[in-house]
C-alpha cells in the first residue's frame, strides 16, 4: 500500500511540475516560413447539453480542412481557390461548456496563432465576447442565440438567424396560413435555460401583438425533462393557444411533443395546436427520430436542410465529404452541415484577408476587417437559408429565415420570410 | 377541474420515478449509512443500458431487463469492492465526496461508451395509454406505479424472509451486533449498493423510454434528494408517499404559479428545492424518519 | 465542614426524561463553595444527566436549576459555561483535529475579546492577547505536566493523556465550578493517583506557583465528581450524593454512605 | 515540532510566527516578488490561467473556512459566487457605481444570503446541510433568471471593468496584480482568522459541537460566522470573476463547480490554508492538461474519449486522494518538509 500511495504522489507531483513546461511550450512555435500553417477552429463542447452537437461540428471542420489542403478549391460550386503555399489545421479544445475553461482555452488557441475562432454556445459566446471583442477575433458560431452579440456590434458572427428572428419568421408563416376572424392566440413554450429565455424579450412580445396576435403568456419546461412537460401543455390547452413558440434542444423537444400528441394536440389532431421551434430543434433530426405520426406539423425555422435532400448543392457536398473521408463512419446529425457552414466562413475569411495582406503579417485584425467584414453573399451551396453577407454592424449573416413543416414523415420547405431584427437592448 | 386531474395524474408520474429513485437511496443509506449522491447516475447508466440491449441489440424486453440487471449487479459490486470499501470508518464527508466523484466517474465512463448524443426509443416500451372521460393516464405512470409496486414487494420479501434481507435490516439497527452473530458486514454493504443499482437502473429504463437518455439525466438524482428528505432518510415507504407528494404538489405549483411569475415561472425545476429547504427547517427528521438523540 | 458556605449551585427538583424513559426523578440537591461533591450510583442512575442538565445540554422537564442564585436551566451550554461552569466527559470529548496548546486556547473563547475582523488583521491587538491567552495555558499545562505533547495533535495521543488534556482544557475556561465526569475512568492505579492529585490541587491552589492563572494560583472551590470508583470518591470527596434509577436516594459524608444501607442494596444489586 | 534543527523560540510571539526564520522571510519574499513578476515573462494564456486560479483560490479559501475549518458542508459554493458576482455585476452595470464600492457590497451581499441559508445548519448538519446548500445553489439560480429586468435574465449582463483614477484594469497583467493582490490579502485574513480565536471556535464546532457549545462556544453564532465569512470570500471571488470577463451570465457558476471546489479541498487539504491553495493550483492545472491532451487523444481514439476524460481524470483524482491520502497534498507538503528540515537524520 506504501508503495502504490509513494508512486502515486511521485507522480503527482512530477505531473504538476511537469505541466507549466508543457503548457508553456507549444505557444512560443512559430510558423516555419516557406510554408505557411493556418489555424482554424476553436472551442468545442463535447460535453454537456450540446455534446451531439458539437461533435458533429467537429467532424464537419476537419473534413472540410482536409478538402481545402487537398483540392485547394474552396467548394465544388465555387471557382475561387485556396493559396497554395498555406495549409489549413483544425485547433480545437474541449471547453466541457464550462464559461472559465473556455477562457483559458481561448487565451491559448490564440496563442497559437490563431486568427479565427469558434465559440461553441451561447455561454461560452457570452463570456468570450469581450475578449474577442479586444482582440478583434472574428469568431463564427452555430449557436449563438444572443441579440447582445449584435449592440453594439461585436465580433461573433451567427451563421443562423438569431432565435427570436426565427420564432418571428414562423409567427409570419402562422399569420399567413390563419383562416378564422378571431385574432390568433400565442404563448411561449420554452426551455428553462438562458438561451431558452433568451426569447422572452419585451421586443418580441411587442411584435408579436403588432401583428395581430393575443399574447397569452409563457410555460418553461426542463432542458432535458425527466417527466413528460404535461403540465405546461395541458395549460396551453387550456388557455386556448394556436400557436407555441418554442425554443429547445432536441433532448427536450422530442418528450414534449410527443406528449403533446398523446394529449391529443397538434395540427390534425382534436386539439389544434402549431409548435414552431427555433433552430436547435433541428428537423433533419427530430423528424426521423419521432416519425411521421409523432412528428406531424411541427415546424420549424432557421434549421438546415435534411441530408438526404441530395439536390441542393451544399447537402450533397456534405455527403461527398464523408464518403471521402469516413465512409464507414458518416455523421448523420444535422449540426455537420452547421459546422460545414462555420468552417466555410472561417476559411473564406482567412483566403480574403491573405488576398490584402501577406500570411506572415496577417492578425485577427485584418482577418476581421479585410475578411469577416468583406464576406458578401457567400454562397453555401443551399446549407444557411440565403447567402451570407456580413460588414461591421451587420454580424447576423443571414437575412431570410428558412421555414420547414414536418409533413407525413418529410420536411416540407415553407418558404423564407425576412428578418424582423427583434434584439434586446 | 379536468386540467387539475389532469396535474395530478402526471404529477403521480413523475412523483414514482422521484421515489424509484429515493428509494435506492434509502436502501443504501439505510444498511451502510453512505449517503449516495450518485444514485442519479445510476438512473442515467439505466436509460443507456436500456437503449443498448432494445436498440443496439434488438433484443426483446424481458432479455433486456435481465441483462440491465445483470450489469447493474455487477457495476454495484465493483463500486462497493472500489470506491466505498476503503473508506469505513471516514468521516461523513469523505463517503459523500467519494459518490459525487464516482458520479463524475460514472458521467465521463457513459460519455466515452455512449457519447454524447440523445439516445432515445420511443415505441419500443409497450404504450397503454389509460382514458377515463376527459382524464388520460400516461403510460408511465401505469408502469411506474406497477414497476414501483413490484420492486417494493420484492423488497420487502427480501428484507422479510431472506437470511441476507433480514442481516441489512438488523445492520442498519446495530453493526456490532450484526458482526458478533457472524455475518460479514461487507456483504451486506455490497448487496446494499447492488440493490440501489438495479433500482435505479430499472427507473433509467423507464424514465428512457419516456424521455430518452442523455448525460443531464442523472440531474433528476439532485431532485429526489427532496423526496428523500421529505419522506425521512430511513424510510422506504416514506420515500413512496414523498415521491408522489412532491410529485403532484411540484405539478400544481407550476400549473398554477407559473403564469402569475415573471419571465415565465420556471417553478418545476425549483419546487423540489424549495420543498428541501422548508423540510430540513422545520421537519429535518420528515414526514416518517426517526429522531436519533444526541448524547456526550 | 462547608455547610455554612454559601450555596453555589442548587437543584430542586429536578425531573428529566426522554420519551417514556425517566432518567431523573425529582432529584434536589445543594452544592456550596468549598467543597468536592462526588455523585455516584450504578450504570445508567442519571450521573452524566445531572451534568448535562446543569450545564444546558440536555433540558429537563421539570425542576429549577439556580448557579448563584441565578436561574439557569434549560440556558445554552454556551452561556452557562460563560457564567463559569466546565466540565470534563466522560467518553473524552476534545477537538481532535487541535494540538494540545490548541485545545487549552480553544476553551479560552469565552474569556477573549478579539472578533473575526481583529482576528483576521491579526497583528496588534490580537496578536497581544493571544500571547497574554498563552501564557495562561502554558500554565495550565505545566501545572498537569504535559508539556511534551503541548504540539501534538490530541486525535493521535494515548487515552490516559487525552484525560489529562480535557482536564486542562475544563481548566483553560477558568471556571467557579468544575464538573468532572469519570475523570478516571478506564485508567490505572498510578494514572487515577495522579488525576486524584490535579484534582486536590486544583482544589486547594496553588498560590504563586502559577502567578498569571488565576484558577490554579486561587483553586476553583466548587468541584462536582461523578465517578464509579468508590476508593478514590471516598478518598477526596466532601459530601456525597448516590443515584439510582434517576432518584436520589443517599446524601452524606463518605462515612454516612458507607453505612447507609440503601445505598449497599443499590451497589450490590439486591431485590428489595 | 518543524522548526530547523538549532533554532529556538524565545517568546510565545516568535512561537505563534508563521514564519520563524530569516530563511522563511526571504523565501517568502522570493515567492512574492516571483508572482508579481509573472506578467513580466509569462504570456497571455498562463497570465488568464493564474488570474483564474487566484479567483477560485479566493473561492476556494472560503469555502476552506466554512468546510475545512467549520465542518458545515457546503455545496452550494457556485450559488453564494454567483450571489457576489450579480451584485457587484448589477450596481456597476445598472447604477453605474464604482467597482470599488461595488466589490464590498458584493461580499456582504453573498455574506447575508449565506447567512440566510445558513439557519438552518443550527439543527442539521452533514448529509443534510449539503441538500440544504444544493437547494440554496438552484434557488438562488432561479431568482436570478427570474429577475429578468435586474439581471438580464438568460441574456446576462455587461458589466464593465473596474478601473482607478482613470487606469482601466483591462490587460491582462493589470487584472492578474488585482486578483492576486486581493488574493494574497485573502490568504492573509484567512491564516490569520483561523489561527486564533474564531478559528479554533470553527475548529472545535467541526471537531465536536457539542463539546464546543459546552465549552462557551455560541453554536448558532458561529456557524453563521463560518457561512458569513465563507460567503463573503465566495461573494469576492464572484465579483472578480464576472468583472474579469466583462460579462455576467448564470453559466459562470454551474452547480459542479461546487462540486470541484470542495475536490479541490479533497486534493489539497481539508483545514488547511496551505491545502486550499494547492487544491486550487493543482486541480486547475489538472483541467489544463485534460484540455490538452483531449485532441491528441480524440485524434487516437474518438472525439468522446476527450470529452469524457475531464469528468473521469478529476473525479478519479478525488477518488485516489480519499483512498490514499485524505489529509491531501498540504498534509505532503508538510511532511516533505519535515522530511527536508531534518536531513540527514530523517528517521
Amino acid at each position: 500500500m506504501t508503495k502504490i500511495k509513494w508512486l502515486f504522489i511521485a507522480s503527482m507531483i512530477i505531473m504538476l511540475l511537469a505541466m507549466p513546461l508543457f503548457a508553456a511550450c507549444p505557444g512560443e512555435e512559430t510558423t516555419p516560413p516557406p510554408e505557411y500553417t493556418l489555424y482554424v477552429g476553436g472551442g468545442m463542447s463535447l460535453t454537456g447539453a450540446y455534446a451531439e452537437d458539437s461533435a458533429a461540428v467537429l467532424a464537419a471542420i476537419e473534413d472540410y480542412v482536409q478538402y481545402v489542403n487537398e483540392t485547394k478549391m474552396m467548394a465544388p460550386w465555387r471557382s475561387e481557390t485556396f493559396p497554395d503555399n498555406v495549409t489549413l489545421e483544425v485547433l480545437w479544445r474541449d471547453d466541457e461548456l464550462n464559461v472559465e475553461k473556455a477562457l483559458t482555452i481561448y487565451e491559448e488557441l490564440k496563442a497559437k496563432g490563431m486568427l479565427v475562432y469558434r465559440t461553441s454556445g451561447s455561454s461560452t459566446a457570452l463570456a468570450l465576447m469581450d475578449r474577442l471583442n479586444e482582440d478583434r477575433m472574428g469568431s463564427p458560431s452555430a449557436l449563438v442565440s444572443g441579440p447582445y452579440l449584435l449592440s453594439p456590434p461585436k465580433t461573433c458572427l451567427t451563421i443562423y438567424p438569431i432565435y427570436t428572428d426565427d420564432l418571428a419568421a414562423i409567427a409570419d408563416w402562422f399569420l399567413e396560413n390563419w383562416t378564422e376572424d378571431r385574432a390568433p392566440r400565442v404563448a411561449y413554450l420554452t426551455a428553462d435555460y438562458p438561451p431558452g429565455k433568451s426569447i422572452l424579450i419585451p421586443e418580441m412580445d411587442a411584435y408579436l401583438e403588432s401583428i395581430g396576435y393575443e399574447l397569452v403568456g409563457t410555460q418553461l419546461v426542463p432542458l432535458v425533462p425527466t417527466s413528460p412537460p404535461t403540465t405546461q401543455l395541458l395549460w396551453l390547452k387550456e388557455n386556448k393557444v394556436d400557436l407555441a413558440l418554442c425554443w429547445m434542444i432536441n433532448p427536450g423537444s422530442q418528450p414534449t411533443i410527443k406528449e403533446a400528441v398523446r394529449l391529443g394536440m397538434g395540427t390534425n389532431l382534436d386539439y389544434k395546436i402549431t409548435f414552431g421551434l427555433a433552430a436547435p430543434s433541428h428537423l433533419p433530426v427530430f423528424v426521423p427520430a419521432m416519425g411521421a405520426e409523432l412528428s406531424e406539423g411541427v415546424v420549424v425555422a432557421g434549421s438546415y436542410p435534411p441530408l438526404d435532400d441530395l439536390a441542393t448543392p451544399g447537402v450533397a457536398f456534405c455527403n461527398d465529404l464523408q464518403e471521402m473521408y469516413h465512409p464507414n463512419d458518416m455523421v448523420t446529425h444535422v449540426m455537420y452541415e452547421a459546422g460545414l457552414v462555420e468552417a466555410m466562413v472561417q476559411v473564406e475569411a482567412l483566403r480574403l484577408a491573405m488576398l490584402e495582406m501577406p500570411v506572415e503579417d496577417l492578425t485577427p485584425v485584418d482577418v476581421l476587417d479585410f475578411g469577416f467584414f468583406k464576406i458578401t453573399d457567400l454562397d453555401t451551396g443551399g446549407l444557411s437559408s440565403t447567402p451570407l453577407s456580413y460588414s461591421s454592424g451587420n454580424v447576423e449573416g443571414v437575412d431570410e429565415v428558412r421555414v420547414d413543416q414536418a409533413l407525413n414523415g418529410k420536411i416540407v420547405k415553407q418558404g423564407t420570410w425576412p428578418l424582423r431584427h427583434l434584439y434586446a437592448q | 377541474m379536468s386540467f387539475f386531474l389532469q396535474l395530478v395524474v402526471s404529477g403521480f408520474a413523475l412523483g414514482m420515478v422521484y421515489a424509484l429513485i429515493a428509494i435506492g437511496f434509502v436502501i443504501i443509506l439505510k444498511c451502510s449509512k453512505a449517503f449516495n449522491i450518485a444514485q442519479g447516475h445510476f438512473v442515467m447508466i439505466g436509460g443507456y443500458l436500456g437503449f443498448t440491449f432494445l436498440v443496439t441489440f434488438h433484443l426483446p424486453v424481458w432479455a433486456s431487463l435481465i441483462l440491465a440487471v445483470a450489469a447493474a449487479i455487477i457495476l454495484g459490486l465493483l463500486i462497493e469492492r472500489f470506491t466505498l470499501r476503503p473508506l469505513v470508518g471516514q468521516p461523513v464527508l469523505a463517503v459523500i465526496m467519494m459518490t459525487i466523484a464516482l458520479a463524475t466517474v460514472l458521467e465521463g465512463l457513459a460519455t466515452l461508451v455512449w457519447g454524447g448524443e440523445y439516445k432515445t426509443y420511443h415505441g419500443v416500451l409497450p404504450t397503454i395509454t389509460l382514458k377515463i372521460g376527459e382524464l388520460s393516464i400516461p403510460p408511465e405512470t401505469l408502469i411506474g406505479v406497477m414497476v414501483s409496486i413490484a420492486v417494493v414487494t420484492i423488497l420487502m420479501l427480501f428484507f422479510r424472509y431472506t437470511r441476507s434481507g433480514l442481516a441489512m435490516m438488523a445492520t442498519a439497527e446495530d453493526e456490532q451486533v450484526v458482526q458478533s452473530a457472524g455475518i460479514k458486514v461487507t456483504t451486506v454493504y455490497a448487496l446494499s449498493w447492488v440493490i440501489a443499482c438495479v433500482v435505479g437502473v430499472i427507473g433509467g429504463i423507464i424514465l428512457g423510454g419516456v424521455s430518452g437518455v442523455m448525460i443531464p439525466l442523472a440531474n433528476v438524482g439532485l431532485k429526489a434528494f427532496a423526496v428523500v428528505l421529505l419522506g425521512g432518510v430511513n424510510s422506504i415507504g416514506g420515500a413512496i408517499v414523498a415521491g408522489i407528494m412532491v410529485g403532484v404538489l411540484e405539478n400544481i405549483a407550476a400549473g398554477y404559479l407559473d403564469p402569475l411569475l415573471p419571465s415565465g415561472g420556471g417553478l418545476a425545476s425549483v419546487f423540489p428545492f424549495i420543498v428541501m429547504i422548508i423540510v430540513l427547517i422545520f421537519r429535518p427528521h420528515g414526514l416518517f424518519g426517526l429522531v436519533e438523540i444526541e448524547r456526550i | 465542614m462547608a455547610t455554612d458556605q454559601q450555596v453555589r449551585l442548587r437543584i430542586e427538583n429536578l425531573s428529566l426524561s426522554f420519551g417514556g424513559v425517566r432518567a431523573l426523578i425529582d432529584v434536589s440537591l445543594d452544592i456550596r463553595d468549598g467543597e468536592i461533591l462526588a455523585i455516584i450510583g450504578p450504570n445508567g442512575a442519571g450521573k452524566t444527566c445531572i451534568l448535562n442538565c446543569i450545564n444546558g445540554f440536555y433540558k429537563p422537564q421539570q425542576g429549577k436549576i439556580a448557579y448563584n442564585g441565578q436561574k439557569i436551566t434549560r440556558m445554552r451550554p454556551d452561556k452557562v459555561a460563560k457564567l463559569g461552569i466546565a466540565r470534563t466527559f466522560q467518553n473524552i470529548e476534545l477537538y481532535t483535529g487541535l494540538t494540545t496548546q490548541d485545545n487549552l486556547m480553544a476553551a479560552r473563547h469565552v474569556l477573549m475579546k478579539q472578533n473575526f475582523i481583529t482576528s483576521a488583521l491579526y497583528f496588534g491587538w490580537a496578536h497581544k492577547e493571544e500571547i497574554e491567552h498563552r501564557r495562561t495555558v502554558e500554565e495550565i499545562i505545566d501545572f498537569l505536566e504535559i508539556e511534551s505533547i503541548r504540539k501534538k495533535v490530541v486525535g493521535v495521543l494515548p487515552y490516559g493523556l487525552r484525560k489529562r488534556v480535557e482536564l486542562g482544557r475544563a481548566l483553560a475556561l477558568e471556571p467557579k465550578v468544575l464538573l468532572l465526569d469519570e475523570p478516571m475512568a478506564g485508567m490505572n492505579l498510578e494514572e487515577k493517583e495522579d488525576i486524584a492529585r490535579f484534582i486536590i490541587d486544583v482544589f486547594e491552589g496553588q498560590g504563586d506557583t502559577y502567578p498569571n492563572t488565576p484558577v490554579l494560583r486561587d483553586g476553583i472551590k466548587t468541584i462536582i465528581l461523578v465517578e464509579h470508583d468508590m476508593g478514590v470518591v471516598m478518598d477526596i470527596a466532601d459530601r456525597i450524593i448516590v443515584l439510582d434509577f434517576g432518584r436520589k436516594i443517599a446524601e452524606g459524608t463518605p462515612a454516612e454512605i458507607k453505612a447507609n444501607p440503601e445505598v449497599i442494596k443499590a451497589y450490590l444489586g439486591q431485590e428489595t | 515540532m518543524g522548526l530547523p534543527s538549532g533554532t529556538f523560540n524565545q517568546s510565545y510571539g516568535q512561537d505563534m510566527a508563521i514564519f520563524r526564520t530569516r530563511t522563511h522571510w526571504v523565501m517568502l519574499l522570493a515567492f512574492l516578488i516571483f508572482l508579481f513578476a509573472c506578467p513580466l515573462f509569462f504570456s497571455d494564456r498562463i497570465l488568464t490561467i493564474l488570474t483564474i486560479i487566484g479567483i477560485t483560490i479566493i473561492s476556494v479559501h472560503g469555502l476552506n473556512i466554512l468546510t475545512g475549518y467549520c465542518g458545515q458542508i457546503s455545496l452550494g459554493h457556485a450559488g453564494f459566487m454567483a450571489v457576489g458576482a450579480y451584485t457587484s455585476a448589477v450596481l456597476t452595470a445598472k447604477l453605474d457605481w464604482s467597482f470599488w464600492a461595488a466589490l464590498p457590497c458584493a461580499a456582504l451581499a453573498a455574506g447575508m444570503v449565506g447567512l440566510l441559508f445558513g439557519l438552518p445548519s443550527l439543527r442539521i448538519k452533514g448529509f443534510y446541510l449539503i441538500m440544504a446548500t444544493i437547494a440554496a445553489h438552484f434557488i438562488i439560480m432561479w431568482v436570478i433568471l427570474q429577475l429578468y429586468s435586474v439581471t438580464g435574465g438568460g441574456n446576462g449582463l455587461a458589466v464593465p471593468r473596474p478601473e482607478i483614477g482613470g487606469f482601466v484594469f483591462k490587460s491582462k497583467g493589470s487584472y492578474f496584480y488585482l486578483v492576486l493582490i486581493i488574493a494574497c490579502l485573502g490568504t492573509f485574513f484567512a491564516k490569520n482568522l483561523v489561527r486564533t480565536r474564531a478559528g479554533r471556535a470553527f475548529i472545535a464546532i467541526r471537531d465536536n459541537d457539542l463539546a464546543a457549545e459546552v465549552m462557551g462556544v455560541n453554536l448558532l453564532s458561529y456557524k453563521l460566522l463560518a457561512f458569513f465569512i465563507g460567503c463573503v470570500y465566495a461573494g469576492v471571488a464572484g465579483s472578480l470573476l464576472v468583472h474579469y470577463f466583462a460579462f455576467a451570465t448564470v453559466d459562470q457558476f454551474p452547480f459542479m463547480n461546487s462540486v470541484w471546489y470542495l475536490g479541490m479541498l479533497i486534493v489539497g487539504g481539508m483545514g488547511s490554508t496551505a491545502g486550499a491553495i494547492f487544491g486550487a493550483v493543482s486541480l486547475k492545472l489538472l483541467d489544463e492538461l485534460v484540455t490538452i491532451v483531449g485532441p491528441i487523444l480524440s485524434a487516437a481514439v474518438a472525439p468522446q474519449a476527450a470529452a469524457s476524460l475531464g469528468l473521469i481524470m478529476r473525479g478519479l483524482v478525488i477518488i485516489i486522494f480519499l483512498i490514499f491520502e485524505p489529509r491531501g497534498l498540504a498534509h505532503r507538503w508538510q511532511m516533505v518538509k519535515a522530511y527536508y528540515r531534518l536531513w540527514p537524520f530523517s528517521h
